[in-house]
């Protein structure tokens, strides 16, 4: 069925624990939240990738099973982009919103 | 009836059945944990910087810890497929235990987490975002917990040598998803502003 | 190796009720779909009865409401109730399970679903849901009273509906409802994409089967957000946290995420109940019209593009909702432009019908229903699409008028065009077409004098979700007392059809394996089929549209039938 | 025409009106040929005695024309239909002209309060008044700040053509500008709760003299 893969995972499995090393260790670099933050989830990105590819072997799978994993992922692109405006706004807070909310202060 | 009779369209998809449904449930389940996600994301851009004050209350060297495990146990579960591609159910179910372990350990070191946390005063209704860590975590350690029970169950077959590549393939699959879901759910917790 | 079908069930527990035959499981959804359909009925009928004589005792509901009396708490639970029954308790079960469970394998030749067992779990899974379902109507709190749309704050907090329980056990039904048709998805998917006849190319499938893929991997697709959404509100209401709550210090949650994560998964499962509809008419029309059905590849690829135009159409529902002008405007624009894949696929449909020669059996007069009172439903979702005059006609009953005259025909008069066209299959009986007939034009009339009704007085501002109408629509009422009466025609003009399955059941003739004559695999095996389908797994020679092909006498052939001539499609 | 809705009293009514108008006339032409097409494919192709069928697919690019042409022409009407719409749209949600008169509206469950800013324009001031009746003058654009002290409701008033959901921890600025003197109903649009059917009040757009009776009348003192 597939082909005899004979890719290193271990070499795989080493070069992801560096990536989240770097990820943990960018924290405490001197610089701006922002650039941070893009570093940290670029990291990711490549993790997931690279665990998608290799370990769950998605270069031999046919076009259909690439295309599962592409449309939920631009489906929720789509989405948290499509939400920014209206749930990243500013909003009341001078106590005119409700008093029956939970005890959680 | 007869059994040997094999189809055009049935030959060259034969094994995956258990393949073509796991990557069908894992679209689905891609959607939910982006629900999740992406909730939590646009509550904390609304926010804009006030949560990372209270994200000091958690412990990013447990996490990194678990991360270090998750990634590990993800790399013997391929070991036990790739061992199931030579048919060798000995190798197979030796990585088998070892991912279930390395589960168990994660679980530990989570349990470890939430009572530091908990004894610090930081409850799900303490603050929106601890309702979301709770929610983000105990909803991944419930799927981390299915994934164990999987492994287990395939752990036992391979012991009795009645392991089928197709079913090791798809608890792979599945594993390196909930892992994958850990890949993102560890620096939007623990790292981010 | 083909896949070694399951051995045939001998015990009755094994053969009828915990059976792992798509067939059986096939009937079961429908019989659960059915019985659901009469509760969301009655619940109508209760809705419009109060509405049309306001405060007063209703016929009937003695036994539920002391003195027959609907009061506005238990108005709005029934409210509740009638939309979360027909969405997902009748229109998914009927047209995804029943349909879809039955006839997909049989379409494509196989001898069951890829995953007989866990079919099996997803019936046991949504009657599960059902009795939680019944159970949250009889626990301290009362039921879940807040819209089947559930909107937080309201949802969310005791406070607000007095609805404790309630609306956790309401939420935990949907939870298990949707992982029922999570479950029959992947089933479906992975079925018709790898157990497909030799010879049954994708191309050759019925559009029926491409109906129930497209409307899998939109209910797959679609459902996460709401799960997650579902597991927030559900955390809300049981512990009290304020994922949709706002603080009063301008912390906590947002009630507009809720809306969106909902809609986002409520459009797309418009779309999940309409398309098993059209593969419906897909296969009726055709075989009455004794016609291909006209341009394939156009109905395919409009299905597809509303598809995906499916995903970004959700915030129509929410233009005065306090979303940002710009994005109300472009939800605006591909609310306006969905409505032109639909278009193809109505008019594809009617081209059907030209050039053909025409039987209206049962069926035939229930399909051709479905497109003619979907036209109007079509046609009002571009008033609505408008973000304009969607901001004066939102949440009226001009809504409520255009949402069923979209939903009704698809699940009501399309479900029916399908129950009558492959009951003889499903049963093994012929229904009496008499009853039939009276069935449909009782149940056809009725419904557009109840909803035309109701988009006059949308018209004139009433506001939905109303235990009373204004009294400043005091002129409208005598609408609202007709629309009354027309649904209590409706009600009332199911009868001949319980008769029919009744009678039929006892004394039905049985049916031959194809009495329609028509192309698809599976008319060309017995009625009912047995245990393994086929006696051999059937070799696919054409499409199954091949009707009146030229060069062969007889004014059908079947997909599986050898080719003689050169007629081979 | 057909007088279906309520009059409209506001100055964008008539925008709103027209484009339900343009949507209505194309919407019928379409119901009318589909329909028609359809009892006349019926009547004219019922199985008589030995009527065969035509064999054609419609799979040919001439023959899917029949279909893709009529959906061309639908989707430019869409296209129509969209800049209509957004026009009116603009106009009703696009930026609040200016205005003096400014009113806070709060949602409550089964009520909605009317808050005056008073002489002095601002609102949390002593001289704020709040009455259970939006009471605006006629001619002058009215800006509504919408809030919800605790579920969404949903501020409609049909005559002047407006909803807007109100919505916990926000606030959201309308406008309207009455040409038209009278009383109209307001009524919640958005299930709030079991009495949001009588969560109702008044519009009263008064002539000037009017308008300065009724401010003198609230604000009796100075």
């Amino acid at each position: 069925m597939a082909s005899e893969s004979h890719t290193n995972y271990t070499a795989i499995w080493a070069v992801l624990l560096a990536l989240l090393f770097a990820s943990v260790g960018a924290v405490y670099l001197p610089f701006s939240p922002a650039l941070t933050t893009a570093f940290i989830f670029l990291v990711a990105t490549v993790k997931a990738v690279m665990i998608a590819v290799y370990f769950m072997h998605l270069r031999e799978e046919t076009q259909l099973i690439r295309s599962l994993l592409w449309a939920p992922v631009v489906l929720f692109i789509i989405m948290t982009l499509a939400l920014v405006p209206d749930i990243v706004v500013e909003r009341l807070s001078d106590g005119s919103a409700p008093e029956v909310s939970a005890p959680a202060h | 009836m007869d059994v040997t009779h094999v189809s055009e369209g049935q030959a060259n998809r034969e094994t995956s059945y258990a393949k073509m449904a796991i990557w069908w449930f894992l679209a689905s389940e891609v959607m939910t944990f982006g629900g999740f996600l992406a909730a939590y994301m646009l509550y904390r851009m609304q926010a804009a910087g006030s949560w990372s004050v209270l994200a000091a209350g958690l412990n990013p060297w447990i996490a990194t810890a678990n991360t270090v495990v998750l990634l590990t146990s993800s790399l013997t579960i391929v070991k036990a497929h790739q061992a199931m591609q030579h048919d060798d159910q000995a190798r197979a179910r030796k990585m088998l235990g070892l991912t279930v372990l390395l589960g168990v350990v994660f679980l530990g070191f989570k349990a470890v987490e939430y009572s530091i946390e908990i004894s610090h005063g930081y409850t799900p209704v303490t603050h929106i975002f601890w309702s979301f860590y709770y929610a983000l975590t105990g909803l991944h350690g419930l799927h981390v917990v299915a994934g164990i029970v999987v492994n287990a169950v395939l752990f036992v077959h391979a012991g009795k040598g009645k392991l089928t590549l197709a079913r090791a393939e798809a608890a792979g699959l599945y594993w390196h998803f909930v892992d994958v879901v850990w890949v993102f759910l560890f620096p939007l917790l623990y790292l981010s502003y | 190796m083909e896949h070694a079908i399951h051995p045939e069930p001998t015990t009755f527990l094994r053969k009828h009720v915990f059976s792992v035959d798509h067939k059986v499981i096939g009937r079961q959804y429908l019989i659960l779909g059915m019985v659901w359909a009469l509760i969301g009925g009655l619940s109508a009928y209760l809705i419009r009865s109060q509405l049309a004589w306001p405060g007063k005792s209703i016929v009937g509901a003695s036994l539920l409401f002391e003195g027959g009396v609907v009061l506005p708490e238990a108005y709005n639970a029934l409210l509740t109730m009638h939309g979360t029954i027909m969405v997902f308790f009748v229109a998914m079960p009927i047209l995804l399970g029943a349909l879809g469970n039955f006839l997909v394998p049989l379409m494509i030749g196989a001898r069951d679903m890829a995953f007989p067992r866990l079919n099996m779990a997803s019936f046991w899974i949504i009657t599960t849901a059902s009795v939680i379902l019944i159970l949250s109507m009889f626990v301290p709190g009362g039921t879940a009273a807040a819209g089947w749309t559930a909107y937080p704050p309201l949802s969310a907090r005791t406070a607000y509906t007095g609805v404790a329980l309630g609306q956790a056990l309401w939420i935990l039904a949907l939870a298990l409802e949707f992982v029922s048709f999570l479950m029959g998805g992947v089933n479906i998917l992975t079925t018709a994409i790898t157990m497909r006849a030799p010879g049954m190319t994708m191309m050759r499938l019925p559009l029926m089967v491409w109906m129930q893929m497209s409307a899998s991997v939109l209910f797959m697709l679609s459902v996460g957000p709401l799960i997650a959404g579902a597991i927030l509100l559900l955390m809300d209401g049981l512990i009290g946290t304020n994922f949709f709550v706002p603080l009063a210090g301008g912390g906590g949650g947002d009630p507009l995420l809720w809306q969106h994560l909902f809609w986002f998964f409520g459009h797309p499962e418009v779309y999940v109940i309409l398309l098993p509809g059209i593969g419906v008419l897909t296969e009726v029309l055709p075989t009455f019209s004794r016609k291909p059905i006209f341009s394939y590849k156009t109905i395919l690829y409009a299905t597809i593009v509303a598809g995906v135009l499916s995903f970004l159409v959700w915030a129509h529902h929410m233009f005065t909702s306090g979303m940002n002008p710009l994005m109300v405007m472009s939800f605006s624009i591909t609310t306006i432009l969905i409505s032109v894949p639909f278009t193809l696929i109505i008019f594809a449909l009617i081209g059907t019908l030209i050039g053909g020669s025409i039987k209206m059996t049962v069926p035939m007069l229930f399909a051709v229903g479905t497109i003619a009172c979907f036209i109007v439903g079509g046609i009002t979702g571009i008033f609505l699409g408008s973000a304009i005059v969607d901001t004066y006609m939102h949440d009226t009953y001009f809504v409520v008028a255009h949402f069923h005259y979209t939903l009704f025909p698809t699940v009501i008069l399309g479900g029916l065009a399908g129950f009558y066209f492959w009951f003889p299959k499903m049963f093994g009986k012929t229904l009496n077409p008499v009853l039939g007939h009276l069935h449909f034009w009782l149940t056809a009339i009725s419904f557009n004098i109840l909803f035309l009704a109701l988009f006059r007085v949308g018209l004139g501002g009433q506001v939905r979700r109303v235990w009373m109408s204004a009294p400043s629509l005091e002129p409208l009422q005598h609408l609202n007392v007709t629309a009354t009466w027309a649904a209590i025609a409706m009600l009332l003009g199911q009868i001949p059809f319980l008769v029919n399955i009744v009678w039929t059941a006892l004394a039905g003739t049985p049916a031959p394996g194809n009495p329609w004559n028509s192309n698809s695999l599976e008319w060309q095996t017995a009625s009912p089929p047995p245990h393994e389908n086929f006696a051999e797994i059937p070799t696919v020679h054409r499409g199954p549209y091949e009707y009146s092909a030229p060069g062969n006498d007889e004014d059908w052939m079947a997909q599986d039938a050898e080719p003689t001539s050169a007629a081979a499609g | 025409m057909l007088n279906w809705f309520p009059p409209e009293v506001s100055t964008f009514g008539q925008d709103v009106d027209s484009v339900f108008w343009l949507i209505f006339w194309i919407g019928l032409a379409w119901f009318i040929v589909a329909e028609g097409i359809i009892i006349f494919c019926l009547i004219k192709y019922r199985r008589g005695k030995g009527r065969k069928a035509t064999y054609f697919d419609g799979n040919s690019w001439k023959q899917a024309s029949w279909i893709l042409i009529p959906g061309a022409l639908v989707l430019c009407l869409d296209l129509a239909v969209d800049f209509a719409g957004g026009h009116a749209y603009h106009k009703v949600k696009g930026e609040l002209p200016a205005s003096d008169v400014k009113v806070r509206v709060q949602g409550e469950q089964f009520a909605w309060t009317f808050t005056y800013p008073g002489p002095d324009g601002l609102f949390d001031t002593a001289d704020d008044k709040e009455t259970p009746t939006l009471d605006v003058p006629i001619h002058r654009p009215v800006h509504i700040y919408l809030r919800s002290k605790d579920v969404i409701h949903s501020f409609f008033i049909p005559t002047v053509r407006i909803k807007q959901d109100a919505l916990p921890g926000r606030e959201i600025a309308l406008w309207f500008e009455a040409d038209i003197a009278g009383r109209y109903e307001i009524a919640c649009a958005e299930l709030c709760g079991p009495l949001h059917y009588n969560m109702r009040t008044f519009l009263n757009v008064h002539t000037a003299e009017e308008y300065a009776a009724w401010v003198s009348e609230t604000w009796g003192d100075n």
